[in-house]
């Protein structure tokens, strides 16, 4: 395996709230191979919007990255200057929002922001600007008619592809996109994923996709990282990660999603509970109180997080037992008290 | 008729508690005085929808946003006033409620909200959100605590007198949504209209709140219409599926049908649209054009047929009627009988 | 797990409650310490003030006691070039001002929250009606409104504080009207009405908690603009001659020529308590927003 | 298309507001106790001689006719006659709008040019020392009464320093010949000084305070984020993204303000005696003239809705949301 495009090790991000401060990520480690989709998954609050978001270290006023590094193309860039960093923005790392609606000027048309890019950012005149603004608008399947159109002037699926053409505008090497589907209806969120996963396969790109679904997920990644209340739970191949989880919470996670294409007489299974406050998180394992397997141990000491099969990583005190595990979590009853 | 005699169902079950007849909910856009110098754009929100609901039947509304399904989910509750057709309850009409006999309505249909946390005043404790169809019902004080209670153990709240003093930023999103639907139960009403229940809610907790809506309706033998646009959630809760698309009914027949073999183009593409949570997905092209659903200006005839990949010279000008075709109802002119089926 | 038992409590108190006092800004804890100054001021002024404000003064010696420098003659702050006490017309003028700041604000947000909640409440051709009104009042310049129609009817203070109620209403009713349009949409609104509550239940239970303390907010900024409205108005000379206030003090020591004279001590003072008084409201509004609209602050 | 119909509408309710309003004067100034002219009637006056005078103004007539020729009147530009003047209001108040609107327009473009530079770098400097001291002074000279801050510039600069003249728009004997060589001649300059610095002060407060909450509501937004993730320099995102979006409403606000700022100049005028509208009509109302008096309110409302509905135009004009539809 070569080496990975980006790999973060032992990320942690906290904000300012109130009086003290609230560890939204500690200590997160993943690698981003080159040329692949990598799914990061989670439900609200996990922390997996704020990774992604200090990958490019415009964080929110009251957030600081707090530890860990970030080693992209073999430089930190946790550690560099922020004059370094700015350079290396959107030129190597671009990012595609939730909501285009929200992340698209208003007053400008999206010519003009297309070429703000091309010629603030990369250093084009206006008839290289124009040239490359109706190549990317050709790419992403919008006719060049409507550079000229402003952002409100397209439909929620239009604006979502003016937001892959903006950011695939320099030739990034990592694109991050962060629920770039939720808003989204379904066949538009269909047509928008199949763009992306073409896009990414022709341009040889890496894409980290944050999302809450894990059938997104399922359709597009090659990897996937599941997150629990700021920590990692799980990392690897997508496949085995979906068919064969190692952590209690991706079982559940599992168990509690419908699927069209499964038995009509399935029963969905909830796990009990609620994530924890971050702001007070229980010690050791934060799965723990919501957990059925939970032991003792799970309790008292975090567990690290372990490469069980290859590349596939699991963060559980009793990841050696997952194919036992596997099988009661299948089970209704096993979920329905927790431990 | 094939798909509705197939249930044994008595004649009195049978019998549909609720009929909506060409309904319509028409904005116009625009003050007043625009309409006065005859300034018509007008949003068809729904638009001509027919169906009927029997006795203790689930239904889900199945469609896109802007399709019109909350807007029906509302005309269902008299929240909107519809602006033509007739929604008929237990031999009543709805649109012609008022006062008293509306009051007596609102025991009898009940909403369970998309949003739990706007869904209940904040600055409402649980005791006095649930109080209020209690009081409004003319319920004695002295047994509203017993039914406030009762309401929340149905909905599976554990030590049910705990919530009561707690406020609604106190509680999580799954807690407060089985609020919500206490709230709405504990007039014990016949009929209940849920929009999107859970769609606010993290995955982990979904299913518990979806578990105990199948299961309280079971229990209560409710009628229900599960408003939802995920058509795998509308599978686990509903038997029945109603297919709308910019205000129009496209496809209505059993959940189950629908899925396995969808009629109507559009419901094909939303089939082949949804997501599994499964590794192994082919990636076929969807059948469906380019083109996204704008309420403000639909196309002529057929409102699909700008992203219908079988489009054809009829539909444009002429709107496909609902007709029967095997075990549903299809609004499509590729199932006319004149046409012959595809 | 233990009862939470929280007692009710009684009415005013929630009532103090629902007004959200911004008690945690610093300015606006400063805006309420110099009210209270203020309303202590005007409520002991026969106390406080040394002489009757409008009484003619003589010296020991039975000359005039005009034109006197402050702390000349025991005069705190001087005479004026009548002969009266600067500092007893300045006690004496926090109670006009305070009446009239008071008086309008309370009219101005009571009309407009009235008109604001019916407006976006029940919408349709009452709204329409009230907004049209809203835009005359809008079209009608303010001061000369004012101050013709002080002109016109008697000169007293409650024709300034009518003509202020009859036309600053507008602006206060279409900030209420366009968060009552906000409020409605809110899901407990329809949850309340899908509950069989009456419309007039809904308004009162579950609206108006929630747009006091806006109401408050606009009827904190309308007290300033009142205060100042009745000093330009008592400047101008279409004052209530009954009564002192900063505002006839200001004319009084324009047309005294205060300005040639180098006579600070007539305007000045005057002058201080107007911004005093006027940016103590602009604080606890400042506050007020801050919790009302938490976008806004830091 | 539909923008030239969405601005005649709001035309069409401005023109319902105008007549709203000149009915509202018309009562006003009808309905009043006493006899308007009481105060032009000498006691010696014959019981004809006062009927003639009356029916020269045409206030015999009963009520609604009064109402139905005043309206003509209005349509052709005919205000009456000035009780005291006795001469048509129109000429008198057409001739003195020059000076309240050169006050009125020097003193906004001042305080607009100073509140937003000042608004944009108070919200980019947010939580900083300066903004900690910056808006609790801003907030002070909202608080001021505009007269009496007049004064005091008075006092300091024109009575004690001497630099400004202390009232009036020339020194006496002074001729500039036409109306350019007036309005740019240092003599005037110097005069409007003092009037102009005391409206721009008072008026810095609403654009500065507009355009550092919209900067501050703007900097929030997604595409200001997005902006800095896409690396562009913090001048771009500050000025091309956030300014340009917070200016929207303070620019339309501008029109807005000229309204309110000829309200104002009733009392500033009045200081500086400023030869205006406001003066006039204060002048007028204390006289009992009431032609007059009408006539400059009724200018002043005119200008007042015309700004209402430039700002709504141009609100529509600048933003592309409602420019595009």
């Amino acid at each position: 395996m070569t080496e990975p495009l980006l790999s973060v090790r032992n990320l942690k991000v906290s904000y300012a709230v109130g009086g003290g401060s609230v560890d939204a990520v500690d200590g997160a480690s993943f690698d981003v191979p080159r040329g692949s989709i990598l799914g990061l998954v989670g439900e609200s609050g996990c922390g997996k919007t704020t990774v992604a978001r200090a990958i490019t270290r415009v964080i929110a006023d009251n957030a600081r990255i707090t530890g860990g590094e970030m080693i992209f193309e073999g430089t930190d860039i946790a550690a560099i200057p922020e004059r370094q960093m700015n350079a290396l923005r959107w030129r190597d790392i671009a990012f595609i929002p939730q909501s285009a609606m929200n992340s698209l000027d208003p007053v400008y048309t999206v010519e003009s922001q297309l070429h703000e890019v091309l010629r603030r950012r990369g250093g084009m005149d206006r008839r290289a600007a124009q040239a490359r603004a109706e190549e990317l608008f050709e790419m992403v399947g919008i006719e060049k008619s409507r550079l000229r159109d402003y952002p409100h002037q397209f439909s929620g699926g239009m604006r979502q592809r003016v937001a892959i053409a903006l950011a695939l505008a320099l030739n990034p090497k990592l694109v991050i996109a962060d629920e770039p589907v939720t808003a989204l209806d379904v066949i538009v969120q269909r047509q928008i994923l199949d763009q992306l996963r073409e896009l990414q396969a022709m341009l040889g790109i890496s894409v980290i996709l944050v999302t809450h679904d894990i059938s997104v997920v399922a359709y597009v990644c090659d990897r996937t990282v599941v997150m629990y209340a700021g920590r990692i739970a799980e990392e690897g191949p997508m496949e085995a990660v979906l068919t064969r989880p190692m952590h209690p919470y991706t079982m559940g996670l599992r168990n509690a999603f419908p699927d069209l294409k499964g038995a009509a007489s399935g029963t969905l299974t909830p796990i009990e509970g609620a994530p924890p406050n971050l702001a007070s998180p229980p010690p050791g394992c934060r799965f723990a109180p919501r957990c059925p397997f939970a032991l003792e141990v799970c309790t008292r000491a975090q567990p690290p997080l372990r490469e069980l099969a290859s590349g596939h990583r699991v963060a559980c005190h009793r990841a050696d037992e997952a194919p036992v595990l596997r099988e009661l979590a299948v089970r209704t009853e096993t979920w329905l008290v927790p431990a | 008729m094939a798909g509705a005699g197939m249930r044994p169902i008595d004649p009195i079950a049978s019998e549909p508690l609720v009929s909506i007849r060409d309904v319509q909910l028409h904005y116009r856009m625009g003050g007043i005085f625009s309409a006065m110098r005859g300034r018509s754009s007008v949003v068809k929100a729904v638009d001509g929808v027919s169906f009927e609901i029997r006795r203790g039947e689930s239904v889900g509304l199945l469609g896109e946003s802007g399709c019109g399904k909350t807007s029906m989910g509302r005309l269902l509750l008299k929240l909107e006033e519809a602006t033509g057709g007739e929604i008929v309850f237990a031999g009543e009409p709805v649109t012609a409620l008022k006062r008293a006999a509306l009051k007596r309505y609102r025991a009898r249909a009940q909403l369970i909200f998309q949003n739990p946390f706007d869904a209940v005043n904040p600055r409402f404790s649980i005791r006095a959100a649930l109080s209020e169809p209690l009081e409004n019902a003319g319920i004695p004080a002295a047994e509203r605590e017993g039914r406030i209670v009762k309401a929340l153990e149905l909905v599976r709240l554990p030590q049910p007198q705990q919530f009561l003093d707690r406020y609604p930023h106190q509680l999580s999103g799954g807690q407060l949504q089985r609020v919500v639907m206490a709230r709405a139960l504990i007039l014990e009403p016949d009929f209940v209209v849920a929009d999107e229940p859970v769609s606010m809610l993290d995955v982990s907790v979904r299913a518990g709140v979806l578990n105990v809506f199948r299961d309280v309706r079971d229990r209560l033998g409710l009628t229900a219409i599960y408003i939802s646009h995920d058509l795998a959630l509308v599978r686990y809760v509903c038997e029945r599926t109603i297919v709308m698309y910019l205000g129009k009914v496209m496809e209505d027949g059993p959940t189950e049908d629908i899925v396995r073999e969808p009629l109507h183009p559009y419901t094909q593409a939303l089939v082949a649209a949804v997501p599994v949570p499964q590794p192994d997905q082919s990636h076929d092209p969807l059948p469906i054009g380019r083109g996204a659903p704008d309420p403000r200006n639909p196309p002529s005839g057929c409102v699909f047929r700008d992203r219908c990949p079988y489009a054809f010279e009829r539909c444009p000008v002429e709107v496909p009627r609902l007709r029967q075709v095997g075990t549903r109802k299809v609004a499509c002119h590729l199932f006319d009988d004149t046409t012959g089926k595809q | 797990m233990p009862e939470l038992a929280i007692a009710r409590s009684g009415l005013p108190t929630r009532l103090f409650r629902s007004l959200r006092l911004p008690l945690n800004d610093r300015f606006a804890v400063f805006g309420l310490l110099i009210y209270l100054v203020f309303v202590v001021t005007a409520l002991f002024a026969d106390q406080i003030a040394p002489y009757d404000p409008t009484e003619i003064l003589y010296t020991e010696d039975y000359d005039l006691a005009a034109d006197m420098r402050p702390g000349q003659e025991g005069f705190i702050l001087g005479t004026t070039s009548l002969g009266r006490d600067v500092f007893s017309q300045l006690v004496y003028g926090t109670r006009s001002a305070l009446l009239i700041g008071v008086t309008a604000a309370f009219m101005v947000a009571l009309i407009g929250s009235l008109v604001g909640l019916v407006s976006g409440y029940f919408g349709g051709w009452t709204d329409a009606v009230l907004m049209r009104l809203a835009d005359i009042a809008f079209g009608i310049p303010f001061l000369p409104f004012v101050i013709v129609l002080a002109a016109f009817l008697e000169p007293s203070i409650w024709n300034v504080v009518l003509a202020m109620a009859l036309v600053l209403w507008r602006d206060t009713a279409r900030v209420i009207r366009s968060q009552v349009l906000t409020l409605r949409s809110r899901g407990y609104v329809d949850a309340a009405r899908v509950a069989g509550s009456s419309d007039a239940k809904i308004i009162l239970r579950h609206i108006a908690p929630n747009i006091l303390p806006l109401s408050f907010l606009y009827g904190s900024i309308a007290i300033g603009w009142a205060i100042l409205t009745e000093a330009s108005i008592s400047f101008l000379g279409f004052g209530d001659p009954e009564s002192i206030s900063w505002g006839y003090m200001l004319q009084d020591a324009f047309a005294s020529q205060a300005l040639a004279k180098q006579a600070y001590y007539w305007f000045v003072p005057p002058g201080l308590c107007i911004i005093l008084v006027v940016s103590a409201g602009f604080f606890i509004t400042r506050g007020y927003e801050n919790i009302l609209f938490p976008k806004l602050g830091r | 298309m539909a923008h030239l119909k969405a601005a005649l509408s709001r035309t069409l309710q401005l023109a319902l507001v105008l007549w709203a309003v000149v009915t509202i004067l018309f009562l006003m100034f009808r309905l009043m106790p006493g006899n308007p002219m009481a105060a032009y009637i000498d006691p010696t006056f014959t019981a004809e001689q006062q009927e003639a005078l009356m029916a020269q103004f045409g206030l015999d007539k009963p009520l609604w006719e009064q109402y139905v020729i005043y309206l003509g009147n209005l349509l052709q530009g005919e205000l009456g006659q000035s009780f005291r003047y006795r001469e048509p209001v129109a000429e008198r108040i057409l001739a003195l709008l020059p000076n309240t609107l050169i006050l009125t327009f020097t003193s906004l473009i001042i305080a607009y040019a100073f509140g937003i530079l000042a608004g944009a770098y108070l919200a980019w400097r947010r939580g900083s020392a300066v903004e900690k001291v910056a808006i609790p002074i801003v907030l002070t000279t909202r608080a001021m009464p505009e007269f009496w801050l007049g004064m005091v510039l008075l006092a300091i600069f024109s009575f004690w320093l001497g630099w400004f003249p202390a009232g009036g728009t020339r020194s006496a004997g002074s001729d500039y010949g036409g109306f350019w060589g007036l309005y740019t001649s240092p003599d005037f300059l110097a005069y409007l000084a003092l009037p102009a610095l005391t409206l721009a002060i008072y008026s810095q407060g609403l654009p500065l305070l507009l355009m550092r909450s919209n900067m501050l509501d703007v900097m929030k937004e997604d595409f200001v984020t997005m902006a800095r993730i896409k690396g562009l320099s913090t001048w771009t995102v500050v000025v091309r993204h956030a300014a340009r979006n917070a200016l929207l409403p303070v620019m339309t606000s501008f029109a807005i303000a000229v309204g309110y700022q000829l309200q104002g100049n009733v009392v500033v005028e009045t200081v500086f005696s400023w030869p205006g509208l406001g003066r006039e009509l204060v002048r007028a109302v204390s006289a009992s003239d009431y032609p007059l008096a009408q006539g400059a309110f009724l200018l002043i409302a005119v200008v007042v809705i015309l700004m209402n509905l430039i700002a709504d135009l141009l609100y529509s004009l600048l933003d592309p949301r409602v420019s595009h539809a």
